[in-house]
Order: C-alpha cells, then structure tokens, then sequence
C-alpha cells in the first residue's frame, strides 16, 4: 500500500531538521539545568525524601547549587564521598538535613572525587544495562503478539486500583498500559516520593509507583506467556529524573517530546531542550522507546489544518532523537486521528497522513493515538470512530496502538471500557489483518493528493524554521498557535550555563553513544 | 457468608452504570432533565446524562452514567449450570455403555411456531458446532431430529410412539414471552400424560438458563453458546442416575 | 476499484442461467395457480373478505375452481359480470355469499365474458401505470439521497407503531421502511384483511397496512424533502396477491425470489414458480424493484462455504427475472455480510464477494443484507460488525442496503437501536464515501483469489444445475442443502394444468413486456 | 396538565432501558444471574442478560435489557435554556448600543486547574466555533481571556480591578466533583466581596446544565454544543435588563 510520494523532498526535510535541530544542540552542551543535575544524583543512588518531605536530588541541589551550579552537583558530592566514605545517599541526606557541612568538599582534589564516584557511576549503568537485558531476556521468552501494539491507559487516580485495572487491560488483550499521572504533576520541579492513592485524572509518576506496576505486569506477563509493557511520562520539569526512575524500574517506554512542554504546558524551552536531550541519552541506553506528542498539534486545533506540522515536529523529534545517539528503532513517533468524524471522505486524509508517516518513517515505531476531541457522550457513535482509526492503523502498519475508549468524552476510562476498546481493535485489525496488503492507491487520488499537499506543506514549514531558528520561531508562533519566549515560562530558574570545569559522569558516559549516531 | 458485589466502573464498590433509552419527547435542555430525573428515580445517584440528542420528531435519545446503591449477594446465588460434566464424545460413549447399558434415545425440535432450527440442529446434527460433534455422531445414542414448528402434542405423541429417553426442546423466538409459554405447555402436557417422569427433559435456546429451566420444571436447560458435548454429558449422566436408582 | 474477473466465465454463467430457466418457463406457460387467480380477481377489484372472515377472492376461486380450475376463473366472472350488469367486486360477493348462482355464467358466449372485463382490466392497469408515474413523479421532486439507499425494518407487530416507528426512522435518515410481516404469513393461503394490531416479529401485510404506511410515508417524504420508499414481502403463497396489493398502493420494492419460499418455507416447487413469474410480470409493470433472498443461505449455513451458491442464484434469479420481462434496473440481487467476526481476514473475503456481485450485474440495485447470525447480546460489538458491513457496501457501491441493528441478537428493533443503526451507516459511508474509487486490489492476492474462486465454484454449480435441470437439482440438495419433491411441499394443491382455454386477461397484457425483455 | 413519559422500546410505555456494567465476579451461569438480580434489584422488570462474558480474571461485563416502571411528569420540568434569545452579531451589536450604551467588559477562564481552554476559546476567541464568531469579534464587548488555572481569587480580582460586567468561568474536568466545587467557590467568593449583584456570572463546560448552574447561583450555564452566539445573547439581554431596572 504505497503512496507515491516525493522521495527527494522526504530526504530535504530531513537534512533541514538536522539544520534546525544543530544550534539548539550547541547551545544544550554549554548549558544544563536543575533536573539533570538531580537526575544523576538519583542515578547515583541519592533517593528519598528530607525535611519537609523534599526529595533528596533537591535538597542536594539546593545546597550545592546555590553558587556553583555551573560545575555541576556531582563533584561536590563526589568530593564529600571521598572525604567521609560514606555512601552518596548518605551523604546526600547528611547533607540534606544540614548535619554535614558542604564546605567540606572544597579541598578535596578533582581525581579524588571522581575517583569515589567510579564504582556509583559504572553500578549505576550497570543496573541500567542489567534492566535492558532483563526486557531482552523476557521479550524472548514471552512473545508480544505482533504489531500493532494495544495500548491502554489506566487513570483511577490510585496506584493500587491502577494495578486492578492493568491487570485486567492486560488479560483482555492489552501490551503496553500506562499510568496516567495527575493533572500538573508536569509542573513541579520535583518527583513525589512513594507509592500514591490520590491525584486527578491519574496519579503521580513515582519510583515507588513504577515500581508496583512493573512487579504486577511482571506476573500477569508470565500467567500470559507474552510481555506485557509499562510506560508513563518523561515530559515536563523533571522529565529527566522520571527517564532515570524508568531506566531503574525496566519502563518500556515514555511519553517524550522535543517541545510539547514548551508549548503545551509553557515550560521554558532552554529548560526543555537541555532536559529532553539528556533524557534521551538515558532512554537510549535504557532501550527505552519513546513517544512523541504530535497527537497535541491536533487535539487543541483543527487536524485537518495542522496535518503539516504533525510531519514537521516528527522530523523535528527524529533529529533530536538522532543527536541523542538514539536509533530508529527507538523513536515512536505521534500522530493520532483526530479528524472531524462529519467530514466527507475524513478517513481517507487519516489513512493519507498515517501513510505517509510509516513511509516517512521506515524503521521507527510509529505511535498512533485515538479520537478525542470529537468524541461526545454518545459511546455508540464513539465505539465506531474508534473502529474507523483502529481499521487506519492495521492498514498503515502503525505500531504502538493507543486504544480509544468509547467514553473518551465523558471519564477516564472504566474497567470496563476498556475491555470493549481492546475486543474493538482486536476484532477489526483481525477481520481487517491483510487489507492495506492488498491494495494500491489511485495515481494521483483524493488520498495521494492529500499526502503531497501534506508533505509540501511541512517541508515549507521546516525551511520557514530553519531559516529563521527554532526559538525565534516558536516566539513567532509556528507551532500550535502559541508564542513562547526563551526566557519566558516555568522552570527557566533552574537553567544554568555550564561553567568550563562542569563535570556529569553520566553525560560522558552516555555520549559516545550520541556521536555514534546515524 | 456472603459477599455483596456492585458494579465496578474504575473503583470498587462505585456501582457505575451505563444506561441508554429513548424518551418519547422532543429533545430540550428540560428532555435532558427529564432523562436524568428518570435515572435518579429509578434509585441511581451521581446521575450524568452524557448524551441526550433529538432522533426523530418528538423522540429523543439518551446515554447515561450513573451510580447505583444497589448490590447483590454473590455467594448467595444458586445457578447450578447443567455444563458442569466435561467429556469428550469417546468418553460419554464408553460412559453410555458402561453405566446405562443401553442406547439412549433422544428427539429433539423447534417446538410451538418457532422455526429456527440452527440452533438445535447445532447441537442435533452429525457435524456439531464450533468443532465439537453432534449428537447424531455418538454412537449410543439414537436421535431423532423433528425441525422446526412441531406442536407440544406432536411433540409428545412422538415420544411416546417411540420410547424416547430425552427430549430436546428448543425455543428461539422470545417475544412477548412465547418461548416460556410454549415450554411451560410442553411440561404440563408430559405431566397430563403421566410420563413426566420417564424423559429427561431439556430446553434450549438464547435466552435459556439452567435456573429458569429447572423452575419451569425441566431436567436442565442450555443457552447460548452450548456444544454437543454439554448436552450429551448431561443426558448421558442423568440417563446413569436414573439407572443406579432403579 | 474493479477486481480482474474472467469476464467469458461471466458471460457463460448467464448462458448457463437461462439453460437453467428455459424448461422451468416452459413449465410455467402450462400451468397456474389459485394465488395468481386471486391475484387476477384482485385487480379486478375484487376485495373484502366474506364468510368466516374469508377473503372473496379465495371464495370466488373456491366456487368457480372446484370444476373448471384450468380454465382460470376470470372467464366465468366475466361472465356474469356479463350477464348481470354488476361490477366484479359485486359478483364476487354474490358468489361468496352463494346469492348468485354460478352456474349462470355457463350459457354466456366467451366474447361477452372478454368484453364485460375489458373495461376493468383497462382500469386496473392503468391505476397500475397512474402508481408508477405517480412514484417517477415524486421522485423528481423529492430526490432520493444518492445510494446505498438505507433501508430498516419496522417490526413491533402493530401497524401503528410500526407507522410511528417508520416515521421516525425517515426522519432519522432512512430511505426505504420494511414493514415485516407476522412469522408464517408466508404459509397462509390467503391475505389477511384491514388494519392489523397483532403478530409475532411483524404484523401481517394486508393491503390496508400498505396503504396506511404509504399515507404516512409520503406524508413525511413531503416534510423532508425526499422520498422514502416503502417495502414487503411477495414470498410464501400469494405472492402474486402481495405484487398486486403493492402496484396498487404503490410500494416500490417487494421481497420476491424465485427459490426462497421453496428452500427455506418448504412451498411446492412448481407453485413457487409458477407464482414468481406472474408477480414479477406484475412487478415490472408497477415499476417495483425486487429483492431477492440470497442472504438465506447464508444465515442458515457458513457464509464462507456458501459464497458460490449466492452467487449462482443471483444469476438464476437473474435469468427468471429477465424470463418475466424485468429489466436489470429492477432487479435487486441478494448478498449478506454474513462471514464469521472471529475469520482473519473475514472483511477481505466479504469485499471480494460484494464487489464480484457488482462486477457481475453492473446495472443491478444490489441488496446487501446486514451481519445478522453472528450478532450475539454484545450490542458493543455487534455495531462494529455493522460498521465493517457499511465500509463494505459504500466500497463496494451497494444500492440497497439494509441497516443492521446491534440489537439483532436480541429483540426487533426499537426506535432507539434503528436511529443507531442509521447514525453508523451515515458516519461509515461519509467519512469513507470516496475510499472504494481511491484504491486497487493487488493482482492475485487474497481478494482477487477468493473472488475467483467463488466464480470459478458458482459457475461449477450452475452447469451441474444446467445438466441436472433446476427441479431434480433442487430435490438432490444442491441448494441449502435441503431436498424438496415437485410434488411436495406446501401450497401443491393449488397447481393446475391449463386448459387449451386458459385465460386471464392480465397476463394477456403483461406478457408482451416479458417477450421484449433482455 | 401532566404528561408521564417512559422510556420507549417499540412500543409506547414499555419501559425498555439498556444498561451495561461490569462486577467483580468471575464469570459463570451465577454470574449472569447475579447480574439479574442486581437489575431487578434496581426495579426494573423483564429482565433480559443479554451478554455476560469474563472479562478478565474477577471480572465480568453484562449486557442488560429490562422494563422500568419508572416515569416522569415530562410537563412539570423546568428547565429553561439560556440560549432562549436567538439573535445574530450585528443584531446583538444593535441591540447593546440601543438597550445598554456603551460596552459590555467581559471576562473568561478555565478556573481551579483546569487546563481544557478549547471550550472557552471556542467562546472567547475571535475565530469562534461551529461558524459562529466568538465574543471578540463583537463591536459592543470588550473581552478578556485569562486562559487557564485561573484561580478564584485571581480571576475576582481580575473583576474588581477591570470593572467586568460578565464573567465566565469554564470547567471541563468533572471527576471527583471538581467542578462542581471550584464553581461553588467563585460565586462565594463573589458574595464575600460583595460583588456577586455587579457581574453577570456564567458557568460553562460538557456537563453543564442551565439549571445546575442557576442552582449553584450562577446567571447562566452552557452546556455541550454551546456557540458564541448564545452566550453573547444572553449576556446582552441580561444587560439591558439590569440597565431598565437601574
Ligand atoms: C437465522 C435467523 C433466522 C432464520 C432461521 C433459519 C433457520 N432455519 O433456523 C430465518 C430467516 C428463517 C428467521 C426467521 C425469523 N426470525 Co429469526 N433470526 C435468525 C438469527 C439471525 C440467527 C439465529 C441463529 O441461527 N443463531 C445461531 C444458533 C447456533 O444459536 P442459537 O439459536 O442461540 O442456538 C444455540 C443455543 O441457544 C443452544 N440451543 C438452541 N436451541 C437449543 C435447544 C436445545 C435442546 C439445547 C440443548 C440447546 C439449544 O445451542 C445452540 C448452539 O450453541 C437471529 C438473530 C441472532 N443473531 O440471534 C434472528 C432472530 C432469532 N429472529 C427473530 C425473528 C423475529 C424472526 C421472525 C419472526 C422474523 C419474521 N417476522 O419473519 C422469523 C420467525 C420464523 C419462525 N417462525 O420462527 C428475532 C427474535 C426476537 C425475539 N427475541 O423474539 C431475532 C433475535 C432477530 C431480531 N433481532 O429480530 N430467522
Ligand atoms: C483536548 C483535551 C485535553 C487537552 C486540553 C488542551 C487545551 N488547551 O484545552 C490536554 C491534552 C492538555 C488535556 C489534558 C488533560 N485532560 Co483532557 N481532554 C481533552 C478532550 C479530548 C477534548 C476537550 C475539548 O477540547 N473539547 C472540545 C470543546 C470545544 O468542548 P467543551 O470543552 O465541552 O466546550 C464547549 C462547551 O462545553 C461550552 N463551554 C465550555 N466551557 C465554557 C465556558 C463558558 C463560560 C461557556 C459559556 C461555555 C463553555 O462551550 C464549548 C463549545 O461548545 C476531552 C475528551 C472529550 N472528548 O471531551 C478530554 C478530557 C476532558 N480530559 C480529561 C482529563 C482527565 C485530562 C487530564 C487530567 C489528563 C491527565 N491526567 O493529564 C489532563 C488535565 C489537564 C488539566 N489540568 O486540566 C478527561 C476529564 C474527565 C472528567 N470528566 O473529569 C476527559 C473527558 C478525557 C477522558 N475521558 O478521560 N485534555
Ligand atoms: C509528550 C507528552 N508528554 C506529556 C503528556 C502528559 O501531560 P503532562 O505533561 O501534563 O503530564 C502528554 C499528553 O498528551 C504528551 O503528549
Ligand atoms: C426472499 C424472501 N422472502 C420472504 C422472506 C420473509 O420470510 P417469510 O416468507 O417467512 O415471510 C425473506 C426473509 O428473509 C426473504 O428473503
């Protein structure tokens, strides 16, 4: 089922992402931020709460950071490792209850606090290495069933009736469940500790709930013999801490995007930038698939207009996952089938724009999302869009099936709802397993006219951005109709320039693996 | 002891339900009000009428989600199912001929003006259903299959014309009640004829339950989705119980 | 999206057909039956029932048919019509009530019996030919929406709730209204009278029914601006008085098959074709399309073993229809999306089907029957299978097409479930009204295989049916896999053998149409 | 006069309703008749489970259609909509420079944490929805949108300072009753502020209803399928009354 579409313009688009996405990296390794500070604490075992139910990374930064940020927490702390031989969660904590004076750290010489973080840096990739090779193992003796993957969320708001309801998704037919988490968690500068029986809409992303879910697929994935897979939320201000928390806790996968946070949730994009690449250095050493958020382009605007940029921020979103050293392999990219359900001929524009992704798009794991802004409170009419779209994916062999839920537009999902979203895909994509096999487009049809005008349209719309710069050109409202400034938004305090002795183990660890990059 | 269970929407114990109907009224916010005051009537609470749109002229329609206070005691529920014997074909056989020593003899029909046979000849006919053979392929039994619209009196003239063991009746067509009516005649017909007792006497069909079955008198009852198989062990069970008590 | 058929296998299939029909026609021209003697007197203008609730015509046909049957019954009517001045409705009373002695008819000469007619035979075709332009005329005015004409049944049992349930169903989208007849209609040898109130799934069709669904329906037509067509059923043993009753109150499709009644509600073979070709003379004057019932051998047998067997009656069907005079525009062959929901790739299997019926009777309003025997009380799925079925037939470009009801494992429909139904079938083939011009199937893939496969099967069948002759076919189960006797069934008593003076002046003046057909 | 409706299958006052659920059972025959009991529990008659199936471990889904006997006074319900006065742009920019005067100064937001601004832009912003232009478009209003989480406190602030004569708060998340409560607080607020009589206060958001937000002492609330130019309507006329009264 290939459309013909222009194979020269597909390979522009691509170097002119590459053009796009080059002075934002140049600009992400002379800076860092907050989060990824924290984050290498947290990959160095620094874990838990301190006064005033602070997460450790925090206090640590706090302390350390307030003169010397520039260099990096990691030295310091290396330092007071060296100096008291105690752990760097305990000297976190000391340090984090005031009991030990950071002052200390100052004499002691730069290889001697590096060298006491060798054993705590190689332990920790070693722990993420284990995990991948954990998924690998179990992925080979419980076979997922092929793509496309069913994907359900679950979103009581309470870690333990979330676990009922996966268990549940997953005996129905569910291979990925994610744990919504609670509206604005996105918004703090920190990541809640322990497991969580409150939020709204989900509840929070935290180590300890991670933790839960993963143990609970882990049984239901044996009791199935196939893999069942977990993800959640590397986005917001502590998008690298929760890539961290997933790389320990084996996640699968993680919601994470180049820019939504920028423009969705008005987070700085220098804060964004800088946190999303080192996010994805993790992921990618964490074999951590991500999913990017095109489907947002077409939520808040209409999806027929706004076709373009979907393809433009999935070049955008390769690039930066390409300079993050991250293969195809790894890159889910969105879109999702947010077409107006009373529009003639709107399925065909789906299949078009579904279509030309997968061929735009050969080898990643491309991440399709379900009706929700037109779903009403008529489930009937909702159970069908949803047929409509799940008959879309199995044609353009998406592979990460986000399933629609019928009561989309009236509550987050019963246990229920979800066991008819799961026999919906089910029984389409089987009735259905073969058709886009067994058909061609119309040279020059409604379909393939639509994909060329797509695919024109978001090559003018990367040469208008590399041209002016991608900052400027979110400040001048390219993407989903709002402006952002560069310093303007939430979490541009924890930005910092990096002074020349700035020191991340993890960073140099994780990098040689960016310059391999295709 | 006993356990009440709710409906369950996302948490235990919410007792969520979805509800739709239509309302002969033409649609306006008060026909929204009116569908919500129905449900909250009806003894629902948190009542959210997510979906109320004209139809047709003077008719609206609604979706509701509401929640009910109502709950059942599962433990308390007897609903026996007349499945509860697994046996392959080769074992109801050598069952058969070990326990009963005898071929079993069975007739089977639509009963009353129903037509629809599939059903029975499902379970009837030689090549069975969902892969599993029908009783025409056992080799103890001996059927009779009778299709479709044959009157209880034929029905039972033909049992005892043919000394049949069991009687298979099957009743597709269930409205306004006919299926029980004709069921219920067909039972008291056996009675009134005094041969009651000397059939096993099974019902069948969509809306079939072994519960209702047994109040209207009948030995078992089988409803959709049943194979061959379920009903051979049953009667084949049934026929060794009687047996053993003679 | 045209499928590479074996056009010559085609064309021989429909040489085969009318091998198939010639001795059956033949049979046809020698014989009659009480039913198309009733329907003679009907249009006549013989109605009213008498004693005991009897119809005149079954007591005229009683009196004047206990001797001279094979003659046909017209002539003695005429006769005294002749001889006593009064209309035919009135004789018929008189000889119903025994006030009139039959027996005068003897003396009266066969030019006066013809000629006392005459006038009455004009007038009945002509308010025939008035219906007809009356139907054109509105048409025109009150354009149909294009096709698939949405078509559902009422079926409460009650003629007035059926009437407010057909009202609503127009005005929820639906183009043609079924009313169903109360179950074993089909088995009574005469025509219930009046306004009926009662029934099992259906109420009976009388002709006081149709004219009360005509009245509220072109009463509603006229509200919203196009024309909702009315249907029932010309099956079962008066199918010539139903094709009557229905010119006369203008209804614009009949149920009517050549084979239904005598395969499926075992009614004598040589009735049932004897029966056929008079309504469907009858039926091609009135301008009234037929459809056929090639969905029975589907809802009783698998729907994937029995594809050929649909396709081979539709072409019998076909060459009786053309036998009768009727042109293809009339003719509404028969297919059910009837493949089992659980079959891998069942919806492949159901396109090639629809569509090698399409290819095969270009300029025939195809009847595509809805999912009905794999509906379960799961009405979630069951509109999912309905959503295929609509994919299907606006791919495919099915004209008739019967809405399926996610109630259909359930209970006949209520008013709510049949403005579902319509809602899926309007979404489905607007957001993919275009899908089946866009695309190609791929050369010998699974489609076009299993389309040839079904022609290749078909065309086997009909030429053993061809050697064989239909009768002893029939009696040696080739169709439906039941066996049914010349002399068998119900209904046999009601044959005769013409007399060499054989009259009935209907014919007379149909016949020329059946001579100029294709 | 009063005129009881029920809910209509095919036949006027059959009652027939269909509900869906899922319990917390495995399934099995006493599953489907613990799902029976539960509707008739509930009160409902002729009760048909049409589909019962696991539908996971402990879990089972239920297909339920029954007769209520429940009806309502269709006549005795009041539920006056807000979008009663259709008038178009310009015939609402006439009528405010005629009836009021001068401008109309309005406010909107998505208040507490909502973050769901598609609704109230759809009303605010100039682009509109449905093809309706949105209040910035109107000549007469002077419109303010605070975007979202907007809290309580800001947003009467915001009324204070901006001498606002209509304010209209959006609420998209219901779970947990969250609408409900932040709706609640402004209109307190407002009270406490003594302001509540000086603003035109409108609710809006999917489950909104006219008569729950006057209930919640709101002017007005919109619900789904609301355009700009019903709110504009209404925020006019409302106006003009208030100039006639002063
Ligand atoms: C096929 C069909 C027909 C065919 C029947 C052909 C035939 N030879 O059987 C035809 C076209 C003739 C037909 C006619 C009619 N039908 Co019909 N038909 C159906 C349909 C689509 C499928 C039924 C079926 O075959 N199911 C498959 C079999 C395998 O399932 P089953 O019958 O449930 O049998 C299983 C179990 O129940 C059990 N079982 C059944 N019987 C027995 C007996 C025993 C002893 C045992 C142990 C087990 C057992 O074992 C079987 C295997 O698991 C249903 C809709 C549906 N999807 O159910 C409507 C349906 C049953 N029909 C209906 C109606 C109204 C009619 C008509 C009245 C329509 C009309 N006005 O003419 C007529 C009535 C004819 C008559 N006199 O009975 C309604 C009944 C409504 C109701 N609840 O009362 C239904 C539900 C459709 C609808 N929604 O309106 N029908
Ligand atoms: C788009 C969307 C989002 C977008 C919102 C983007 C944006 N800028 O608005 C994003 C992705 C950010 C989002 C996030 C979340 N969402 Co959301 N979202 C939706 C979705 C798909 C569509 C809503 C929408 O835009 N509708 C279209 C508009 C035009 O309709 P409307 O809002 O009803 O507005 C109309 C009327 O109500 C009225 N109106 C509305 N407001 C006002 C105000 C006034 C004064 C007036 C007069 C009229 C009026 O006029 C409008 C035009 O007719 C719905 C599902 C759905 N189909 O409804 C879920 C939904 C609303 N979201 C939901 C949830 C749970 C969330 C999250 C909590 C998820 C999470 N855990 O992160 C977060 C919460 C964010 C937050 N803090 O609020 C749930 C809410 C469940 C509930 N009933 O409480 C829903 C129903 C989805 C679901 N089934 O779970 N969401
Ligand atoms: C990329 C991405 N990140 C995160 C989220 C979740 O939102 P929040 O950032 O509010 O947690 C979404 C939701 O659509 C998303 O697409
Ligand atoms: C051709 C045809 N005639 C008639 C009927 C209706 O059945 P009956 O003959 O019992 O009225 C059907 C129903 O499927 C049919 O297909």
């Amino acid at each position: 089922m290939e459309l013909r579409i222009d194979c020269a313009l597909v390979a522009d688009m691509r170097r002119l992402a590459r053009e796009i996405a080059n002075p934002i990296e140049d600009f992400i390794a002379a800076h860092g931020t907050v989060s990824v500070e924290r984050a290498a604490l947290r990959l160095l075992g620094v874990d838990g709460v301190g006064h005033g139910d602070v997460p450790l990374p925090n206090l640590v930064v706090e302390r350390f950071g307030c003169e010397r940020l520039g260099s990096g927490v990691v030295r310091p702390l290396g330092a007071l490792v060296a100096e008291t031989g105690r752990t760097p969660d305990d000297v976190a904590g000391a340090v984090g209850d005031g009991s030990l004076d950071v002052a200390l750290a100052d004499g002691v010489p730069e290889t001697a606090a590096r060298a006491a973080l060798e054993n705590y840096v190689a332990r920790a990739l070693a722990r993420i290495d284990a995990r991948r090779q954990e998924r690998a193992a179990l992925l080979g003796r419980l076979p997922q069933s092929p793509p496309p993957l069913l994907y359900v969320i679950v979103a009581s708001g309470n870690i333990y009736e979330d676990r009922t309801a996966a268990i549940a998704a997953a005996e129905a037919g569910a291979q990925i469940i994610a744990v919504i988490r609670s509206t604005g968690q996105s918004l703090l500068d920190f990541v809640p500790y322990g497991a969580t029986t409150e939020g709204f809409g989900g509840t929070y992303a935290t180590q300890e709930n991670f933790r839960i879910m993963r143990e609970a697929l882990d049984a239901v994935s044996e009791r199935l013999g196939r893999y069942v897979m977990l993800t959640n939320y590397a986005s917001g201000l502590c998008m690298p801490e929760i890539a961290t928390m997933a790389a320990l806790e084996r996640l699968d996968m993680l919601l994470n995007d180049s820019m939504y946070g920028i423009l969705f949730r008005d987070i700085n994009m220098q804060r964004t930038f800088i946190d999303q690449h080192f996010s994805r250095m993790l992921n990618t050493r964490s074999g951590i698939i991500i999913n990017t958020g095109e489907d947002n382009y077409l939520t808040t605007a209409d999806a027929v207009e706004q076709a373009s940029a979907v393809l433009a921020s999935q070049f955008i979103n390769e690039a930066f996952a390409h300079g993050a050293g991250m293969p195809d392999e790894q890159i889910g990219l969105g879109d999702a089938y947010e077409i107006d359900p009373s529009l003639e001929n709107g399925f065909l524009f789906a299949v078009a724009q579904a279509q030309l992704a997968r061929q735009c798009f050969p080898a990643a794991p491309l991440k399709y999302m379900p009706p929700t802004k037109h779903m009403t409170g008529d489930v009937f009419k909702g159970h069908l869009i949803d047929a409509m779209f799940n008959l879309t994916s199995v044609m353009t062999k998406q592979t990460i099936h986000l399933c629609g839920m019928m009561t989309e537009g009236i509550h987050t999902p019963f246990l229920g709802d979800r066991a008819l979203a799961l026999e919906n895909a089910r029984y389409v994509m089987s009735t259905a397993r073969h058709f886009g096999d067994e058909i061609s487009f119309k040279e020059d049809g409604i379909v393939e006219r639509r994909a060329a005008a797509v695919l024109r349209d978001a090559h003018a719309l990367l040469e208008r951005v590399a041209e002016r710069g991608l900052m400027a050109s979110i400040e001048a409202k390219t993407f989903a109709d709002v402006s952002r400034t560069p310093e303007g938004g939430r979490g541009f305090e924890g930005v910092f320039e990096r002074a020349p002795d700035y020191w991340n183990p993890f960073e140099e660890a994780l990098m040689p693996l960016a310059s391999a990059a295709p | 002891m006993s356990t009440y269970v709710k409906p369950y929407g996302d948490t235990k114990d919410d007792g969520k339900v979805q509800l739709s109907f239509t309302l002969p009224l033409e649609w306006s916010e008060a026909a929204d009000e009116a569908a919500r005051q129905l449900v909250a009537k009806m003894g629902f609470s948190d009542v959210a009428v997510a979906e109320g749109r004209r139809i047709a002229h003077g008719f609206s329609f609604f979706v509701v989600y509401a929640s009910t206070p109502v709950a059942v005691d599962a433990d308390s529920i007897v609903a026996p199912s007349a499945k509860a014997h697994a046996m392959s074909l080769d074992e109801i056989d050598a069952f058969v001929r070990e326990r009963v020593g005898r071929n079993i003899r069975i007739a089977g029909a639509c009963i009353g003006t129903d037509a629809h046979t599939v059903g029975i000849d499902a379970i009837l006919n030689m090549k069975g259903y969902k892969g599993d053979y029908g009783l025409e392929r056992y080799k103890e039994f001996v059927t009779f299959n009778l299709g479709s619209q044959i009157s209880v009196e034929a029905l039972v003239d033909f049992a005892k014309d043919n000394r049949i063991d069991a009687l298979l009746a099957s009743q597709v067509v269930t409205q306004k009640g006919s299926d029980v009516t004709n069921f219920t005649a067909l039972a008291e017909l056996l009675e009134a004829e005094g041969i009651r007792d000397d059939v096993i006497l099974i019902a069948g069909g969509p809306r079939m339950t072994n519960l209702l079955a047994t109040e209207l008198g009948y030995d078992a009852g089988f409803g959709r989705g049943t194979v061959p198989s379920d009903v051979a062990a049953f009667v084949a069970t049934r026929m060794a119980e009687r047996i053993a008590r003679m």
